[in-house]
């Protein structure tokens, strides 16, 4: 009986956005008379986060406390038209979205406080804590309020913006693949460190480690909500889920929780994540989008970290204790391959 | 399609209404019965419940422990004199479950649950009936899962056998997924040693046929052995002897025979993992 | 464990920011911890009906007869609703974007092609009275032979499952069984190659099993409108998809959603709003159709599994020079979104790896199985495992540390995609860096120097002869399984050339020198060619928005 | 059909209602009294996101027979708070961010207020035991036992607050 110790790596990149119909998001932004918004959308929030996500970047670029911007979401009454919240596209498509809208919106409140000041609105800036100043002159300055009441009612202006982001479609080349399927990529290494039991098959993994490049993170600790629960999700889809669990023989699927078995509460494990921020050039603030990819590099990396530890390659997912077993037994017992990286 | 519920004071009572209609069911914690019922079985008329306060008692003497069928899981790990058994109550689902499953359900929970029932078998049980009509009666464990979904009457309360020393009973479930999953195995054990000699050893495995089963071959093979690596040999390598289990999501069957023999050892030898 | 390391990239980003990049709370936690929140079922309508379906016990079979007498005279039931009463009873997903033909009833006409596929519903008071009223429906089936396995799929003689897809393939661009990619030769490459490696990846489909399953609820609304409550991820999507359904203008659809209990690509398939809808219209009342959890685990539209064949050409150094990749998707018996999962498949390989020769090909395939769906990481999960245990293999094959494998082939800013693309924005290199770094795994200071921004482009950038191929045409019999023939002499016309993206990032000055970076070898001696070209400085397609992504009408 | 009235107290409010044959409290809180924060996730008792305390223990809503529950009190996510005081649970997995999509956050609560309301300072064990039968799909766990444990160390207990991972 033995428990030998692997380690394994994998890398990985994700196309943000999806290539379908072109990839539209629409997004509304108005102000009340008291200086508050409201961004309207029909993007959902699955846990993402959407609703915080977009709400960050309309008071970044409106230049508003965070507190004085609320998102409604998701009544198609109200809500402007978007594709729907999947292929990683929110924070880059609806987020570029909100953030043109907002930008408009803040181009009629500059220009109802330029009014007010009596300066040129490319004179004025926003100080992120509800005012508008003049440039280089904080004490001339107008509360947002005031310039929402004085739009309102003597200005006869609308606070408000419209945004819409749309990468056209492009064309797949039938002979060659070739076309432009998304605007940026993330990207992601993680190490996994985990023991085998060479008697029954079963791997525990015991650490990971990793660096994820997602641009420019806009809620670092939702970012990390993401990365911890997209890397549980990873070991999980390595190791345990699937509703065939005898593929392509379709029986034996699970009914409840019970048997579609998931890494429990005692089977999580440390996970050491480092976050690299390279700004998609054309993503809101350089955003991408961490939602997806997350997962992703966990898979190969614990098959990769199986072999290193018994010399066995499972190629077929999820590698259940059954197949690591069957696999050392056809072997003729587990071959330890040395430890990679150096110590653990 | 429309459920009657039927509460009585006493056992005898619901025995009888049980028997009175072929679409009553008797219900104690629920984790199974309101389960169908949620998933439209349709074959479920009425409910009978008993209010008998008696159905949930613990009774314990020096050598054997009577547990009221309506007893739950909790009630067994609040009880610190049925200590041998806690490991085998712990892992009955999470603590909702618990605080609901009762030891007469477990007795009828289907692989791969059940595995209550396991550590039951292997502490020589009898289990208590209540005849629809007239008295009581007992009928040893493994009589009674052979014919549980046949029986009449009503379980009223399990009766085991105290372990000979706290650590001559042992008891594993194995799961995928940690700290609660359901049984991929289970196997539970009283070893009775004299001299550091087995005698009178009981195995019993979850999963690994339709009901909890006494490993016969496996008791045989450690009559008058040690509990040591060569002692236990035999009894290893007649671990699967008797067992049908299932292929299901957990695993296949397959899977369940040739891990049996190592969680055994495992088991028999007190190793960790 | 979480840290930021700002000092990669720093001179890209201005952090001057007051809001983004700020921890804040989420706007919805206080809803989540007081259980305030409110999801589509946390909505009391007074009245509610409740719709529950008849699936079919068989993978694959004719339906002879339907007899729902009974049923409609059992207690509680308002209403039984058979394929008939379906206005618009054919649909595909994608077709609200013109993406391939409708394949797929809301409820089975005559034939189901998956166990479990809803054949009628019934609306009734409770629940309770729905599943009673089922198991007083009589259905007559006659099977028909089923298939499982995507390659037997694929072969001449097997059982139809789609016959909207003859082949058991979904067809692209009118013109081939699947979707290609082809980036000089890889076979020319594959004969200097010092190690060859071929292997076979498998993943079994996964169920996104959010702990909200699939639901909504629909009532009649004034104004001779319907609200519809929903968990749908996509609220345009599932309000087209009920009205083409369901034939009604889509202003008389009042959808309301946003917070969802988890979804993960599963909630895109609009699997229930139109039969709560059309159920609120046939009984006045307000319907609510919710999946218990054994529907959502085995009907509920999974992940689909993938299957894929990889062979690579690697030399003794280290740099892998060839990779062709054959890659099956099972989209069960309709197509849903599979199809899109294989052109985001073909656009993904060869990973995030600059190889010279690319040939890939990907079919999205037809079985008797529960429709497959997007799931997180749709259309690459599958393929980054096949192809970062492939990896594994190749550095072992060549003796090579894995870390130090990556960053050798690792693509890096100017170079040319095998979609034809030039990649920027690059990172590989750095995340191999940090991760060895973390984890204490040494790698070698060559390799710890290495970056994304240099060493890319230049000849990397050059789009090299092209050999391409008529394999797999629709109409020319099935293809082979898993080695897809060998095309015939290629063609000579340049494929069209599809646009840059409009946003062309500033790029990290190009060295003028490569000493520093792998060396891609000289591209193999032209067969007859496609002629490279650079890639045209301008869309040659606009952004219509309900234009054909790939020629495939509308139907 | 018979209904059969059925009072108990719902976070300290006595509530009278009718319920079904075979109705589940799950659907008697939902339906019944417009108590939405239990959440239906499985009805087998399988996810725990309808937890519930009833008499203090943790039960499980779908699988309770509501008229069992006549005469008992039953606990729910929304009578957590103090009013508009949070309480300390609520205010750690806050500031944990121990949720996503939120759906099984009114469960978890409950699994875990079960938990410190008989042990003050669990261990990591013990939080992962306690919240074993409540699946949680977004976070991994790891942010919802890290908010129980700082949520006990902050009551007074969490003197068992130990440095790595629950293996249980």
């Amino acid at each position: 009986m033995a428990r030998h110790r692997g380690r394994g790596m994998a890398a990985i990149n994700y196309p943000i956005g999806m290539n379908l119909g072109g990839d539209p998001s629409q997004a509304l932004v108005h102000s009340n008379p008291e200086g508050k918004f409201t961004v309207t959308l029909s993007a959902i929030d699955l846990g993402q986060g959407m609703k915080q996500v977009t709400r960050q970047i309309a008071a970044e670029t409106l230049g508003v406390p965070i507190a004085d911007v609320y998102v409604d979401t998701a009544d198609s009454d109200t809500g402007p038209h978007d594709m729907g919240s999947f292929a990683s596209r929110g924070t880059h498509r609806v987020g570029n979205a909100v953030a043109a809208a907002a930008k408009e919106a803040r181009g009629v409140m500059m220009e109802a406080a330029a009014e007010e000041l009596e300066v040129n609105a490319a004179d004025l800036d926003t100080d992120g804590r509800g005012n508008i100043h003049v440039k280089g002159a904080p004490s001339r300055a107008i509360s947002v309020k005031d310039v929402a009441v004085a739009a309102q009612f003597r200005q006869g202006k609308t606070i408000a913006g419209r945004g819409i982001f749309l990468i056209p479609l492009s064309e797949v080349n039938p002979e060659t693949g070739e076309m432009s399927p998304v605007s940026c990529y993330a990207h992601a290494c993680l190490v996994a460190d985990l023991e085998v039991d060479d008697e029954t098959g079963e791997v525990t993994v015991l650490k990971m480690t990793s660096a994820y490049e997602l641009g420019r993170a806009i809620n670092p600790k939702m970012v990390e909500q993401q990365l911890v629960g997209g890397a549980w999700m990873g070991m999980s889809h390595a190791l345990f889920e699937t509703p065939e669990p005898y593929y392509p023989d379709t029986a034996h699927g699970p009914r409840d929780f019970n048997e579609y078995v998931m890494p429990g509460p005692g089977d999580i494990c440390p996970h050491d994540i480092a976050v690299l921020e390279r700004p998609a050039p054309d993503g809101p603030f350089g955003g991408k989008g961490p939602g997806e990819m997350c997962a992703n590099p966990v898979l190969p990396a614990v098959a990769n970290a199986i072999f290193n530890a018994v010399g066995v390659r499972v190629d077929s997912l999820p590698i259940t204790p059954e197949k690591v077993l069957r696999a050392i037994k056809a072997q003729g017992g587990a071959r330890p391959q040395g430890a990679p990286g150096g110590r653990r | 399609m429309a459920l009657t519920v039927k509460t009585f004071g006493s056992m005898s009572e619901a025995a009888a209404a049980l028997a009175s209609d072929r679409t009553a069911r008797f219900i104690s914690g629920g984790t199974l019965l309101m389960r169908a019922i949620n998933e439209g079985d349709t074959s479920i008329g009425t409910l009978v419940r008993s209010t008998d306060t008696g159905y949930r008692q613990i009774r314990s003497d020096p050598s054997r422990v009577e547990i009221g069928a309506g007893a739950r899981m909790v009630d067994i790990l609040a009880n610190r004199d049925l200590a041998f058994l806690h490991p085998a109550a712990r892992i009955v689902g999470g603590p909702a479950v618990r605080a609901m499953a009762t030891v007469g359900g477990n007795l009828f929970a289907g692989s791969p649950y059940g595995d209550f029932t396991t550590a039951l078998l292997a502490l020589d049980a009898t289990v208590s009936i209540q005849a629809a009509y007239g008295g009581a009666q007992q009928m040893p464990l493994e009589q009674f899962l052979q014919s549980r979904d046949r029986s009449s009457g009503l379980v009223t309360a399990v009766t085991v056998s105290r372990p000979a020393s706290p650590d001559a009973f042992r008891f594993r479930k194995v799961s995928r997924v940690k700290p609660k999953g359901v049984s991929v195995l289970s196997i539970a054990a009283h070893l009775p040693a004299t001299g550091g000699r087995l005698s009178n050893a009981r195995v019993a495995y979850g999963a690994m046929a339709p009901t909890p089963i006494r490993a016969r071959a496996v008791e045989r093979a450690l009559e008058g052995r040690s509990l040591d690596a060569a002692g236990i040999a035999p009894a290893l390598a007649a671990a699967a002897e008797g067992t049908t289990p299932a292929t299901d999501a957990l695993a296949s069957a397959w899977y369940r025979r040739e891990v049996l023999p190592v969680h055994l050892r495992r088991v028999l030898l007190g190793e960790t993992g | 464990m979480l840290e930021f390391r700002k000092e990669y990239f720093k001179d890209e980003r201005d952090d001057r920011l007051n809001e983004v990049g700020q921890p804040r709370q989420r706007q919805d936690m206080l809803g989540h911890v007081t259980g305030r929140t409110r999801y589509f079922d946390d909505h009391a309508f007074e009245g509610l009906l409740h719709l529950k379906v008849l699936r079919s016990p068989h993978p694959h079979a004719r339906l002879r007869s339907i007899d729902t007498a009974a049923a409609e005279r059992a207690p509680g039931v308002k209403r039984v609703i058979r394929a008939a009463d379906v206005p618009v009873n054919k649909n595909t997903l994608l077709s609200l974007i013109n993406f391939g033909k409708d394949d797929e009833p809301l409820l089975a006409a005559d034939k189901v092609r998956y166990k479990g596929e809803p054949i009628l519903a019934i609306v009734a008071e409770s629940e309770a009275a729905a599943y009673d009223a089922l198991t007083k429906v009589r259905v007559e089936y006659d099977p028909l032979p089923a298939v499982f396995d995507v390659e037997e799929a694929l072969k001449s003689g097997a059982p139809v499952v789609n016959e909207t897809y003859p082949t058991n393939a979904f067809e692209y661009h009118e013109k081939y069984n699947h979707q290609k990619l082809r980036f000089g030769d890889v076979e020319r490459a594959f004969a200097q190659a010092d190690f060859i490696v071929e292997e076979r990846y498998q993943m079994s489909p996964i169920e996104h099993a959010p702990t909200e399953t699939n639901g909504s609820i629909a009532a009649p609304e004034t104004n001779d409108r319907f609200v519809v409550h929903t968990c749908t991820q996509a609220l345009f999507f599932s309000l087209g998809t009920a009205a083409k359904l369901l034939d009604v203008p889509s202003n008389r659809l009042h959808f309301l959603g946003g917070t969802v209990g988890g979804g993960f690509g599963g909630k895109v398939d609009s699997l229930t709003e139109p039969l709560s809808i059309l159920g609120a219209m046939l009984t006045g009342r307000p319907v609510r159709y919710v999946l218990n959890r054994e529907e959502e685990m085995l009907y509920g539209c999974p992940r689909g599994a993938e299957r894929h064949y990889v062979k690579d050409g690697v030399m003794r150094d280290g740099r892998i020079i060839a990779r062709k990749v054959t890659s099956y998707f099972d989209a069960g018996a309709y197509t849903r979104l599979s199809s899109y999962g294989a052109v985001k498949c073909i656009a993904h390989i060869p990973g995030p790896y600059t190889i010279p020769n690319v040939h890939a090909e990907c079919y999205c395939v037809y079985t008797n199985r529960t429709p497959a769906t997007a799931m997180r990481g749709f259309g690459i999960t599958g393929v980054d495992f096949s192809l970062e245990v492939q990896m594994d293999k190749l550095a072992h094959k060549v003796g090579m540390d894995p870390m130090e494998f990556r960053i050798l082939n690792a693509y890096r800013d100017g170079d040319m995609k095998a979609h034809r693309r030039e990649a920027h924005n690059c990172a590989l290199i750095e995340c191999v860096q940090v991760a060895a770094e973390k984890a204490s795994w040494p790698i070698r200071d060559e390799y710890r120097r290495m970056n994304s921004m240099t060493g890319g482009g230049g000849e990397r950038a050059v789009i090299p002869p092209t050999a391409t191929d008529e394999g797999g045409r629709i109409g020319a019999g099935r293809p082979a399984t898993s080695t897809p023939p060998r095309p015939p002499p290629p063609t000579v016309a340049p494929p069209p050339r599809a646009p840059v993206p409009a946003a062309a990032q500033p790029r990290a000055p190009q060295p003028a020198t490569t000493q520093a970076r792998p060396a891609v070898p000289p591209p193999p001696a032209p067969p007859p060619p496609v002629a490279p070209a650079k890639p045209a400085a301008t869309p040659q397609h606009g952004a219509t928005r309900f234009s054909s992504v790939f020629g495939t009408r509308r139907r | 059909m018979a209904k059969t009235p059925v009072q108990f107290r719902l976070n300290g409010s006595d509530k009278a209602v009718f319920v079904d044959g075979g109705e589940n409290l799950l659907n008697v809180l939902r339906r019944g009294v417009g108590d939405m924060s239990a959440k239906y996730g499985c009805g087998q008792g399988t996810c725990g996101v309808c937890t519930v305390l009833v008499d203090g223990e943790p039960q499980l809503a779908c699988l309770t027979l509501a008229e069992t529950c006549a005469g008992r009190s039953v606990d729910t996510a929304l009578g957590l708070s103090d009013g508009p005081n949070l309480h300390p649970l609520q205010t750690a997995f806050m500031e944990h961010f121990a949720a996503q999509c939120g759906f099984c956050t009114s469960g978890m609560l409950m699994a875990a207020k079960a938990l410190l309301d008989r042990n003050a300072s669990p261990t990591r064990e013990e939080v992962a035991e306690a919240i074993s039968g409540n699946i949680c799909r977004c976070t991994g766990y790891e942010p919802i036992i890290n908010a129980i444990m700082d949520a006990a160390a902050k009551r007074g207990g969490g003197s068992n607050r130990e440095q790595g991972h629950a293996r249980v």
